[in-house]
Order: structure tokens, then sequence, then C-alpha cells
């Protein structure tokens, strides 16, 4: 597919915004359904704990930008859309991150109290 | 709400309505500082210092502000509308100025962040060598438990000693505030948290509880006594002495109101968060399951060591568990002193 | 008050554009306006589905960063096969969604509903076999908090032993690293070291297990209440947008017949389907994060 | 919807009649003053929860009302305060009213949202006031776990209607925010927007970033109540603090979402009233937007006693401190608006000066507060409470009733008497500093906040804190007097009476039901006095015509 912004413009029409061609959405859900099979199939090897992670997000984000890109249009959209979800997810990476650095530093307190308390 | 509101107008009007006596109200020692209490830790010192400084930066900045404004007021003031249009000056930019008072406040603010992190870091880094305490937060009251196993509602720790304070909850969050010390921390349930300090003053100061913990949060008040010389070995020798050699019922009531008992249950028949203690000895309970029993000796343990097994109908299951914290001998001293409160 | 030489067209105004294009709102000056509004409205909205989603994203995370042995171990109470087959469910639906903008743009009318009615339909197909993964939860008593009263240990489970053999189950050996594994990752409780107990009191106490890599238990870890907590926090607040997608999809569908949308007039089709791929999205996250745990 | 009629007279007010007319209408005028009636009811109510507590508060002991009714109060009041007064005050109702008109649209780009969003608060008020009723929740406005998940009260009417208002308040933000974007007529260029449109903006961010965490939270916290999941409960492996985090990612910015609009408010009210041009323009419009950023990442910093690590507690605490710097930069540029200006000194203004005032006491107090070991001592103590009224009360609210007295010409087409309105702001600002002041005293000496009973040494301070309290009371009820009688009784407003040049002020007051009767051409900023001269037959100014000035 090309970047222009024709891409779908083989047709006789005048839609406001793009026309995704029918072949790209096979070509994409296949894709999807395909990799869904590999995320699967990747989880019975042994990758280690993080490794195993690692590669099925690896996988979901693949999948995630192809359906925002090509479903989602955002390949064809005004750039401002784009920037409004990846704030989103920014902000969102953010909280975890931060969350996640005080939780994992006291967590330390909580298993203690349970080994004292005997739980 | 509303109707609570009713009632207390009701009450308020007929006067009836006086401060409980049973609330144990600690005493605040007359401060040498307009703005904070005493200075009685090795940490209040440093703390204060920096308050002022805080304080005097925005006192500062708080009075320029203002003088600038009063200044522009008056100076610039319109006489009225007609005669006064656009201001003669429209000058709306200089990016000198925005950079000045911009940079300005960071070299404060920085200065402010660091002695503020050390401190920090200080205040939260407990020193090897120190005594250590447990603090229990319940509702509402705080139990202290010595290096010795003894345990008392009330903190007693030496002078120019670190102590050490770990502190948990058994219910929800409390948080130990010792404004004399400048120490504070939450007692979160299902973890220790600790806080730590070096007395440097003897005397008697205020504990209280900042973490809002439901009703009577407000009573949840205690007191440390910081004391001189091996007077704090001393007194936790003659306080195990002590309470040995009480007659049952006296040691009962120590507990009753040591031990909080006094938060949710009278003596005086009235109903509480708990049912009363007036003439709760060898009266007949419905439980919450319909069941009727007749309160003895054993069912006044039980109810103490596993509160939640046999709930009195028309209550909460409130009740905290006080498995560990009371000895045998203490708890029959409780059953002596119901027996007493007829 | 002093306006009387006000101009006085804006009684006619209500009409505005609007004369040309039915479906315009007074205050647009263009479809082309009008679209490009919704759609921004409409990704500000998926933005904050985002964030609500990430609250969950963020416990998740947390708890799995800190206990992966209760995700590692509860995982095998859930089944792969169903949730795979929901996320092929879910991303087909997807297909039939982003092809209905395009049969709107188009103005293919009869297209336009048969893809709707597809997405429709596999919106149900998911919630079914939600439906069938939830009910066996419940009849297996695997209930976030207190509920929580599994039928059968992890090792009793016919995925647990078709993957490592029935003598998964036997008691034999025992050294494995699986113990200090456990310890490692703050299972400090009554860490046993190899542990000898008799599979009979398997739960809680110990259970060995023979040599067969990181996912052997010998006793089930503390708290994996917490994992189905999550769990059904997470599918069941996406459930819930697939529900409200198929009501949108529904009141579409009610529209669609007439022929209401066309080249200059797709909006709610596009709105629409791309609430339906944000909600796929998350699933896509989701699957891997809950069923395919390593 | 009845036939519009085009008679001169015909505004947004008169189009059309009936009460159903209001509570169908896709007018974002009418549903900005549907907003501010019902904003305003909430005030007093919340004000009336606060009277109770200043009285209680009256002796150590028992005063009034018993425990249980004391914390009840101070949570309604909270809750009240927060998510049905300040939150929707400034952005929900002054904001519909004159946003559109600001930037010379129509509407605002989701009418239909916008009056979902009223209903939604409307919902979400009832939801409080059951739980008010049944048993009112006593968890104070904070919700912490596993105190709120265990208290006997009807907590989960009042989650539920949080919940629903913190999606009224999302759908405000997205509305604005896209109106912002996309229905900005040919001219109105960002950099020639007014400030209060560019706080609309940074406040959008914020209610679309930070409010769907509260959502989430509120509603695992009512899971949690109702059948334990145990994600926050220490008994099934959950952790209370975690509440915190989730509950502060949401608060911290919401505090910025409350005093944002208000920056917004007195940066219309400066250059107006000191009739020239705003000073450092960019530098406000930006300072609102990196407000809005850094206010997400400093939420740790009312957990520093909470048992949360030190690391988290310093990134915390540093950003915190980064913050104050567009703070300051704008509070410096309002003063400099007034240099060499000609100042009037109408109520909107005195509010806007207190605001300045009142606010900076707020703000660095705020200083105390982020500094990690003071805050050890100042925690949970009066110093807070006084801290956040400061620059809640101090800030926002004056910054509210600025506005309202700003706008109150253009909203209502009347005037209200001038003289009363500088009364009314002298005896607020009075009552205010009365009631707050000696609150850093006794909190800094270690007077614990939410506390029913208090020690006698704390008596004097509590008891001049009250009287503070029952004058601003009084103040407000003379506000609240003379602004509804002027509704019948003030004179009638002209089109510009304090000579703003912003595009509300082009149009009539009160504006036209589709706002502008010709759509306004946009050729220069929205601080230029220079074509604006009083006249006073009008009672109002007026544009000079090209001709005359050349
Ligand atoms: C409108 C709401 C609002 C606003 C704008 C702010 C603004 C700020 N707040 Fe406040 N805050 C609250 C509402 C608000 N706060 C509430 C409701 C609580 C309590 C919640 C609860 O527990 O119930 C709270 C609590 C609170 C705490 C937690 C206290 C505790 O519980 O222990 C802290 C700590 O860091 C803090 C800090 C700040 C800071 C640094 C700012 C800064 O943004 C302020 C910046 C402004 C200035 C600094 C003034 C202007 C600048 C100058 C005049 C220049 C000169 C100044 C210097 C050089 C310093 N606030
Ligand atoms: C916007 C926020 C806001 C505002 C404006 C106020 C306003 C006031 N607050 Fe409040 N307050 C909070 C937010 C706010 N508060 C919060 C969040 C808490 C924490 C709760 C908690 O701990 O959980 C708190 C807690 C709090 C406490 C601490 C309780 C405790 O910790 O034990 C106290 C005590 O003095 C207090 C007092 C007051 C007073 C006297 C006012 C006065 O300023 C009120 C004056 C207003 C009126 C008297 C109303 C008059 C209105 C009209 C007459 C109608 C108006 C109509 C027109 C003008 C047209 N508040
Ligand atoms: C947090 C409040 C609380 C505290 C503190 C408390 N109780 Fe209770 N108590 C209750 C409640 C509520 C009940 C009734 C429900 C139940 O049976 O558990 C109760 C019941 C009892 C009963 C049974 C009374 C009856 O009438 O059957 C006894 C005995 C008792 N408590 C003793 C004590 C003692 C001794 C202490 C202190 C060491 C104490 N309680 C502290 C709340 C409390
Ligand atoms: Cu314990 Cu407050
Ligand atoms: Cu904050």
């Amino acid at each position: 597919m090309s970047d222009s912004k024709n891409a779908g413009h083989d047709h006789d029409h005048d839609a406001i915004g793009h026309v995704t061609p029918p072949g790209l959405l096979l070509l994409v859900g296949g894709t999807l359904l395909f990799l869904t099979a590999v995320t699967v199939w990747v989880t019975m090897a042994d990758l280690g704990r993080t490794g195993n992670l690692i590669v099925a997000m690896v996988i979901a984000t693949i999948k995630a930008t192809m359906v925002c890109t090509y479903f989602m249009h955002l390949k064809w959209d005004k750039p401002f859309n784009a920037v409004v979800f990846a704030s989103s997810i920014l902000f969102v990476s953010l909280f975890i991150t931060i969350a996640l650095l005080d939780k994992s530093d006291y967590e330390g307190d909580i298993q203690e109290m349970n080994l004292l308390e005997g739980k | 709400m509303t109707h609570s509101l009713v009632n207390s107008l009701v009450t308020f009007l007929a006067a009836a309505e006086t401060n409980d006596p049973e609330r144990f109200t600690p005493k605040v020692p007359e401060s040498d500082h307009f703005w904070v209490p005493n200075e009685a830790s090795t940490m209040a010192g440093t703390v204060d210092s920096l308050f002022n400084y805080i304080m005097w930066v925005s006192v500062i900045s708080v009075i320029l502000i203002f003088a600038a404004m009063a200044y522009f007021c008056i100076k610039y003031r319109a006489k009225d509308r007609e005669s006064n249009q656009a201001a003669l000056s429209q000058v709306d930019h200089s990016n000198a100025l925005e950079i000045t008072w911009s940079v300005a406040p960071f070299f404060f603010l920085i200065s402010i962040f660091v002695w503020g992190f050390k401190d920090f870091v200080t205040l939260y880094t407990a020193p090897k060598n120190s005594i250590e305490i447990y603090a229990t937060g319940q509702k509402w009251k705080w139990t202290f438990k010595y290096p010795n196993g003894f345990v008392d509602s009330e903190l007693h720790v030496p002078k120019d000693k670190n102590v050490r304070i770990l502190i948990k909850s058994v219910d929800v969050i409390h948080s130990l505030y010792l404004p004399e010390f400048r120490a504070k921390m939450d007692a979160v349930p299902g973890r220790y948290t600790d806080l730590w300090f070096n007395a440097t003053k003897a005397g008697v100061f205020p504990i209280y509880c900042t973490e809002y913990c439901g009703k009577q949060h407000s009573d949840m008040l205690s007191q440390v006594t910081v004391h001189e010389g091996n007077g704090y070995e001393e007194w936790l020798v003659a306080k195990e002495k002590e309470i040995e050699l009480l007659p049952p019922a006296e040691l009962g009531q120590r507990m009753y109101k040591q031990f909080g008992c006094a938060a949710c249950h009278t003596l005086d028949g009235s109903k509480n968060t708990g049912p009363t203690f007036k003439g709760v000895f060898g009266r007949v309970e419905t439980l919450s399951t319909g069941q009727q029993v007749k309160v003895d000796e054993n069912y006044i343990r039980n109810s103490i060591m596993e509160p939640q097994k046999d709930i009195v109908q028309g209550f909460p299951p409130q009740m905290p568990s006080f498995k560990g914290q009371l000895s045998d001998k203490k708890i029959d001293g409780i059953i002596a002193f119901l027996k007493t409160v007829q | 008050m002093s306006h009387a030489t006000a101009p006085s067209h804006d009684a006619d105004h209500a009409e505005g554009h609007g004369e040309h294009y039915p479906f315009l709102a007074h205050h647009f000056d263009t479809p082309e306006q009008q679209f490009e509004t919704g759609k921004m409205g409409v990704w500000l909205f998926l933005a904050t589905e985002i964030l609500f989603f990430g609250g969950l994203f963020c416990a998740y995370s947390i708890y799995r960063a800190l206990h992966p042995e209760i995700f590692e171990y509860a995982h095998y109470y859930l089944d792969t096969k169903l949730g795979a087959i929901n996320t092929c469910v879910l991303i087909i639906s997807s297909v039939t969604a982003a092809w209905a903008v395009r049969n709107a743009q188009l103005k293919q009318t009869n297209m336009l509903v048969i893809n709707i009615v597809l997405t429709i339909l596999c919106g149900f197909g998911f919630m079914g076999i939600k439906f069938i993964e939830y009910s066996h939860k419940i009849h297996d008593g695997l209930l976030p908090g207190h509920a929580y009263h599994p039928a059968e240990p992890v090792w009793e489970l016919p995925i647990y032993k078709a993957k490592y053999g029935e003598e998964g189950a036997a008691a034999e050996g025992g050294e494995h690293a699986a113990t200090g594994e456990h310890a490692a990752t703050g299972e400090h409780g009554a860490a046993e070291k190899g542990g000898e107990k008799a599979p009979a009191e398997a739960k809680h106490t110990g259970y060995v297990k023979p040599l067969m890599g990181p996912h052997e238990f010998n006793r089930e870890p503390r708290d994996v209440q917490r994992f189905f907590s999550i769990y059904f926090c997470m599918t069941g607040l996406h459930g819930l947008h697939v529900l409200v997608g198929i009501g949108i999809w529904v009141w579409l569908l009610l529209r669609a017949r007439t022929g209401e949308f066309g080249p200059k007039y797709f909006g709610p089709i596009d709105f629409a389907a791309l609430y339906w791929h944000i909600v796929d999205l998350i699933w896509i996250y989701l699957f891997p994060l809950l069923y395919l745990i390593h | 919807m009845a036939a519009p009629s085009a008679t001169v007279d015909d505004n947004f007010l008169t189009h059309e009649k009936g009460i159903l007319s209001w509570l169908c209408t896709l007018d974002h005028k009418r549903i900005g003053l549907m907003y501010l009636i019902c904003v305003l009811s909430a005030f007093l109510l919340g004000g009336s929860a606060a009277m109770l507590i200043r009285a209680e508060l009256w002796t150590p002991g028992p005063t009034l009302i018993d425990h249980q009714t004391y914390n009840q109060a101070f949570t309604l009041h909270g809750a009240v305060m927060v998510f049905l007064v300040i939150i929707p005050g400034i952005p929900a109702a002054l904001g519909n009213v004159v946003l559109p008109l600001m930037l010379g649209a129509k509407d605002v780009a989701f009418p239909r949202l916008n009056l979902a969003s009223w209903y939604l608060w409307v919902i979400g008020a009832l939801c409080l006031i059951t739980s008010l009723i049944t048993n009112c929740a006593d968890t104070g406005w904070t919700f912490y776990t596993p105190y709120s998940t265990t208290t006997t009260t009807s907590v989960i009417p009042a989650l539920f209607g949080a919940f629903i208002l913190g999606f009224s308040s999302i759908f405000t933000g997205l509305n604005f925010l896209t109106t912002l974007h996309k229905l900005r007529p040919a001219g109105m260029t960002w950099f020639r927007m007014p400030l209060f449109l560019w706080a609309i903006y940074a406040t959008g961010i914020m209610q679309i970033l930070a409010t769907p965490v509260l959502g989430i939270t509120l509603l695992m916290l009512i899971v949690e109540r109702a059948v334990g999941i145990g994600i926050f409960d220490p008994a099934l492996g959950g952790d209370p603090v975690l509440f915190q985090h989730f509950f502060w990612f949401y608060s911290h910015p919401a505090v910025y979402i409350m005093i944002v609009p208000a920056f917004g408010v007195v940066s219309e009210i400066f250059p107006v009233f000191s009739r020239k041009r705003i000073f450092g323009y960019k530098f406000i419009a930006l300072s609102s937007v990196a407000i809005a950023v850094l206010g997400f990442l400093v939420w740790g910093h009312h957990m520093f006693t909470s048992g949360q690590s030190i690391v988290a507690g310093t990134v915390f605490s540093g950003i915190t401190f980064l913050i104050a710097i567009p703070t300051a930069i704008k509070a410096f540029n309002w003063i400099a608006t007034m240099y060499k200006g000609a100042v009037h000194l109408d109520t909107p203004m005195l509010y806007a000066l207190a605001f300045l005032w009142v606010f900076s006491i707020g703000g660095v107090t705020g200083m105390f507060l982020s500094v990690m070991s003071t805050d050890v001592h100042l925690h949970d103590t009066y110093f807070v409470v006084a801290h956040f009224h400061y620059v809640m009360m101090g800030g926002a609210i004056t910054a509210l009733m600025g506005g309202i007295h700003y706008w109150w010409p253009k909203m209502t087409g009347r005037m209200y008497p001038e003289k009363l309105g500088r009364i009314g702001a002298v005896i607020v600002l009075f009552g205010l500093n009365l009631t707050f002041l000696p609150q850093f005293v006794m909190g800094s000496r270690g007077m614990p906040r939410r506390y029913y009973n208090y020690l006698e040494e704390f008596q004097p301070m509590h008891q001049l804190s009250s009287l503070g309290a029952f004058t601003m009371g009084l103040g407000f009820l003379l506000v609240a007097y003379y602004l509804l009688r002027s509704l019948k009784t003030g004179p009638k407003a002209p089109d510009n009476p304090w000579g703003g040049n912003t595009l509300e002020w082009q149009t009539t007051s009160p504006p036209a039901y589709y706002n502008f009767h010709t759509p306004p051409v946009i050729t220069e900023g929205p601080y230029e006095y220079a074509d604006w001269t009083y006249d006073a037959k009008v009672g109002g100014y007026v544009r000079i015509s090209k001709q005359a000035k050349s």
C-alpha cells in the first residue's frame, strides 16, 4: 500500500477521508489471525519468565499497531489523533512505572509482616 | 445524618452532653516558639530551621507581591471610566523579565528541595543501635510493646537514645504522630512501617492519630514520656511488678482502660459500639445466630480472644482480637473486674 | 438593549447551510468539519478509555511483577483454547467493522447491513464464549476474594496433566529449583525445602513434583485469589464494553437500513468502528497477559 | 422545538420559554446557566456543612453534634465542594456560557453531549444526596481503604456519585478540547485565543487523562466494598497504599483542574480592568499547559508518610517544586499587567486582586508541604487544611466569584449593584483570612485534621477561625442577596460594560440564540483596547469607528 493520500482512491467516490481497500482489510485481518496463532505457539517454548512475557508483549504490540494504523485509519488520519492516542499510552505508562517503582520498594515490609505473623 | 443532627440539637438544648470524663487528654507543654511545638528530638531543630527558611522566603515573596499589587493599584488607579481610555503604555512582554522571574525562584526551590531531601532520608533511616518498640494502632487506641514484652498504652522512652518504633495496624490505617519530635508515620494494615527519633528533652508530650480512622479518630490520643537517666529502665521494671501485685479486679480495670475497651464498652449501661459492661456478667445475650448464651468466664475469655466467633445481636462485628496481647492473668483480671460492674 | 438595528437574520440561521445536508448540525460549516470534529471527539474518548483500563493494567502489572508465581500458577485454570478462539472472533469482527466503514463511505447499503450484522454476531459469539468461561469459573469456585474455593489444585487439572504427563501428579524426586524460585520472589511463608509431603494433602501444605521446569508447584502460592480478582475485573470490564458496543451496532443497524449513511455522512459508523477496534485492541493485550503465561 | 421568533429583543434567555425549553436545551449558554445554578446551590450545601463544622469546633469537646455526625459533615463538605462545586464551577458553568462566545463559535462541538454532562452532574449530585439522607458516608473525601470498605455508612452511593460526576467532567473536557480545535473561526489563531480558553484547554487535557483513573479507582472500590475482591484489602493480599496511588493519580491533577480555569478567569480580568494588554501572553498560555503536564507526576506528595518508598518520595517532591515555577510566572505577569495601566477597582478586579494575593499564600504554603521533611510534621494537620482552603476557597472560589461578576452582565443582561459588590468582596476576603490564617498556626503547632475533639490549647485559634467562617458566610449571603435581586431590579446591561475586547463583548447582552448576529471577524489579539471608548450614554464601551480614528 502506498503512503500517499490516494491510497484507496481507485474507486469513484467523494467520501470524506480515506476509504480502505478490501484487499488491505483482509490482509491485515489475516496477519492478525496469524500472529494470534504465533503468540499461542510461542508460549509453548520456554524462553524464561521474562523472555516469554517480552515476546508476547512484542507480538501484542505489533498487532495493536496494525489495528491502529489500518483499521483505525491512523495512517491516513490527522496526525493529531495519533498524538492524542500516544499521549494516553504515555500517561498510563508513567502511572504504572512510578506506582510499580514505589510498590516494589516497600513490598519487603509486607513480606516481613507475613513472615513474622506466620501468614 | 439529618436524623442524628436533630437528635444532637435536642441533646444540645438539654445541655446533657458533656465532655466525656473517660477521654484521655494529654497536656501540651508550653512551646518556646510561635509556629511550632517544643523541639524535643535531634531532628526537630533542622526541620524547624528549614521550616523557618521556607517561611522567610514565602513571607518575603508574598509581601513583595502584595506590595507591588497595592502600589500599582494606587499609582495607576484610573480616575473614572470617561477620562481613562486604554492605558498609555501597552508594553506587553519582556523576555529578560520572564527569564529572571522564572530562574530566580528556581534557586530557592532547589535549595529547599535538597535540604528537605537530606533531612527526610535521615528521618526515615533508623540508626542500627536503636531501641525497638512496637506500636500497634487499632480503633481507637495505641499500644506500645516494649523490648521486654510489657505492653502499655503510653509510650515511654529514654532521653538521648535512638528509639525506633515499628508500627502496624490491626484494622484500618492510622498514623502515629509525635509533634514534638517532628515524627509521623502511618500504621498500615498488612505491613510494618517505622520511624525513629532521639529525644533530647525530658518531659511528657502528646501523641496523636493523624490518619482518619473513624468515629473516635480524635480520641485516639496517648502521650510519650521521656525519662532522664535510667528512668526508662526503672519504669519498665516497676510497671511489671506493680501490675502483678494488683488485686485482680483492679488489674482488670487497668486493662479495661489500657487496652481501649473503654472506646467501645461503657460502664454506665449506655450502648456504644459494643454492648455495655454494666451487668454483663451473668447476662443472657442473644447472638446474631439467634442462639442464647449466658455470659460466664469462658464466654468472656472467648469474646476477647476470638470476638468474631460469637457476635451479639444488634452489634457490628467490629471488635478486634486481643489474642497474644493479654496474658491469662490479665484476662482473669478483666473477668474479675466485669463481675464488679453490676 | 440598544440593538434596535441588529440584523435579524438570525431567524433563518437555524436553517443555515442545512438545506444541502440534512445531517449537518447548525454549528458546523461543512460536512468535513462535522466529521473531523466528531472524529477528534471519539479519539479523545478512546484516550479516556485507555486510561480507564490503565488503572486495571496498573494493578495487573504491579501484582504480576511482584508475585509472578501467582500468575504462573493460576493461569492453568484458564482455557487457552477458548481465549484464542475469542481473540480470533474479535479480530474477525474488527475486519467486518472496518469493512462496514468502507461500505458506508461508498454508500453500499446492503453490504453495510451485512457487515454490521456480522460484527454483532461476532460480538455475541464472544460474549457466549465468555459466558461459558465464566460459568466454569463459578462452578469450580474460581472466584475473587473470599469466594475463592478452587475445586481442585492446578496439578489435578487435565490441561496440566496433558502438558506434563500423568506422572506430573506422582510424588517423586523433588529437589528442583522451583522452591528456590518461589522464595526468591517473595514467597517467604513456610518455604519448605524440596517438600516431602504426600500429594494427598497437597493444597497449602506441599506437593512434591517431578523435575519439570519452572511450572511445577509443590504447593499453591499464597493469595491466588488475587489472580481472579484481576481476571474478573479486567475481562468483566472488557465484556461490559463489548456489550455496549453491541448495543451501539444494533442502533446503527436500524439506521443503516434506511440508507442514511453515505460519502458525506458516515461518521457514526466510523466512530462505532473506532470504539469497537479499541475494545479489540484491549483484548489483544488481555489475551496474552491472562491466558498465555509461561 | 418551537419556531424561533425573530424579534429585536430576542436573546437566548427569551428565545424559548418554559421549563422544558431549558431542560431540553442544547444551547451552551443555557446549559452553562443551569450549571451555574446547580453549582451555587451545591456551594450553599457545602458551605452549610462548613458552618456546622466550624460551629462544632467552637469548644474542644462536643458542642453541637456527635462524633459520627461531625465525620459525616466534613466528608459531605469535602465531597460536595470538590466534586460538585469547584471541578465543574469554572469550566462547566462559566466556561459553557462564554467559551463558544469567546472563540466566535456558534456552539460547543457536541451540544447533546454537553447537555448529557449536565444530567450526569445532576445524577451524581442525587447519588451524593442519597448517601446523605440514608446514612451519610463518613470516610473523608479521600475514601481511603480499608476504612471506606469496612465502615457501616452508605459509602457506595457516594462513590457512585463521584464516579458519575467524573464522567460529567470528562465529557465537558472532551467537548471543550474538540471545540477549541475544530470550531475556531477564520482569523482565530492559537495565539489570538483569549487566555481563558488556553486555561480551559489545559484543563481539558487533565480532565481527559486523569479523570478516567478516578473512575476506575472508584469502580474498583465499589466492587471491593460490595463483594470484596481484595485488590486493596491486605487480608486478601491487596494493598491499601496502592489505593492511595490510584486516588492521587487523579486527585492531584484534579487540584489543577480546579485552579487552572481560575487562572484563566483572572487572566481576563487583569488586562480588562487595567486597560492594558496582558503582559507575557505566551508565557501565561503555555505555563498552563506546563502545569497540566507536570501535574501528573507529583501525586505522591500526598503520601510522604504513608509508607511510600524514599525513592518515589524524592521523585514526587522534586517535580512538585518544578510546578511552582509556571505558577510563579503567571503571578508575576499579572502584576506586570497592572504596571502603567489604568486600573479600575470594580468588583471583578477586587476578586482578581484578592485571588492573586490569597492564592500566593496558599501556593507558597504548598512549598512547606512539598518538602519531604517538613511535610512529615505538617501532614494531616490543620496546616494542610489551611493550605488547601487558601488555594481552593481563596483561589478557585474567589476567581469563580470574580468571573460571575465579570460575566454577570453578559449572562443575565443585568448589572449587579457595584457598591454592594465591593462590600461583599471585602467581607468575604476578610472572613477568609480570619478563618484560615489561624489554621496555619494551629496546624504547625500540631493540631491534626478531621478531629472532632481537640486539646484545649487550640481553642482560641479555633474560635477565631469559626468567627471568620461566620463572617464569610454572611458575606456570601450578602452576595447571594444582591445578585438574586439584580436579576429583577438590576439596570439593563450594556453590551460591553468593562471594555473587554474578547469576542463575547462584541455581541449583545445577553447574546442572541446563535451567539452572533454577524459572524465575528478576527483581525487582532484579544487584549487590544485602543479601539474601545467609554460612552456614558450607553453605560459601557463602544468601538471607535475606523473613520473617527483616522
Ligand atoms: C486548587 C487546588 C490546589 C492547588 C492549586 C494546590 C497547589 C499546590 N499544592 Fe496543594 N493541596 C490541595 C489543593 C491544591 N493545592 C488539596 C485539596 C490538598 C489536600 C488534599 C487532602 O488531603 O484532603 C493539598 C495538599 C497538598 C500537599 C499534601 C500535604 C499533605 O497532605 O501532607 C502538598 C504537598 O506537597 C501540596 C503542595 C502543593 C503545591 C506545591 C502546589 C503548587 O501548585 C503551588 C504553586 C504556587 C505558588 C508557589 C504560589 C505562586 C508563586 C509565587 C508567589 C512565587 C514565589 C514562590 C516561591 C519562590 C516559592 N498540596
Ligand atoms: C472548594 C473547596 C472548598 C471550599 C470552598 C471550602 C470552604 C470552607 N471550608 Fe472546607 N474543606 C474542603 C474543601 C472546601 N472547603 C475539603 C476538600 C475538605 C477536606 C474534607 C476531608 O477532610 O475529607 C475541607 C475541610 C474543612 C475543614 C476541616 C475539617 C476537619 O478536618 O475536621 C474545615 C474546618 O474548618 C473547613 C471549613 C471550611 C469553611 C469555613 C469554608 C467556607 O469558606 C465556606 C463558605 C461558604 C458558604 C458559607 C456558603 C455560602 C453560599 C451561599 C450563601 C450561596 C452562594 C450563592 C451565591 C454567591 C449566588 N473545611
Ligand atoms: C472497636 C471496638 C471494641 C473494642 C476496642 C473492644 N470491644 Fe468488646 N465488643 C465490641 C463489639 C462491637 C461487641 C459486640 C459484638 C461481638 O460480640 O463481637 C463486643 C463484645 C464484647 C463482649 C461480649 C459482650 C456481651 O455482652 O456479650 C465482651 C466480653 C467484650 N467485648 C470484651 C472486651 C474487652 C475486654 C475489651 C478490651 C480488652 C474489648 N471488648 C474491646 C467492640 C469492641
Ligand atoms: Cu487512628 Cu485516626
Ligand atoms: Cu497535590
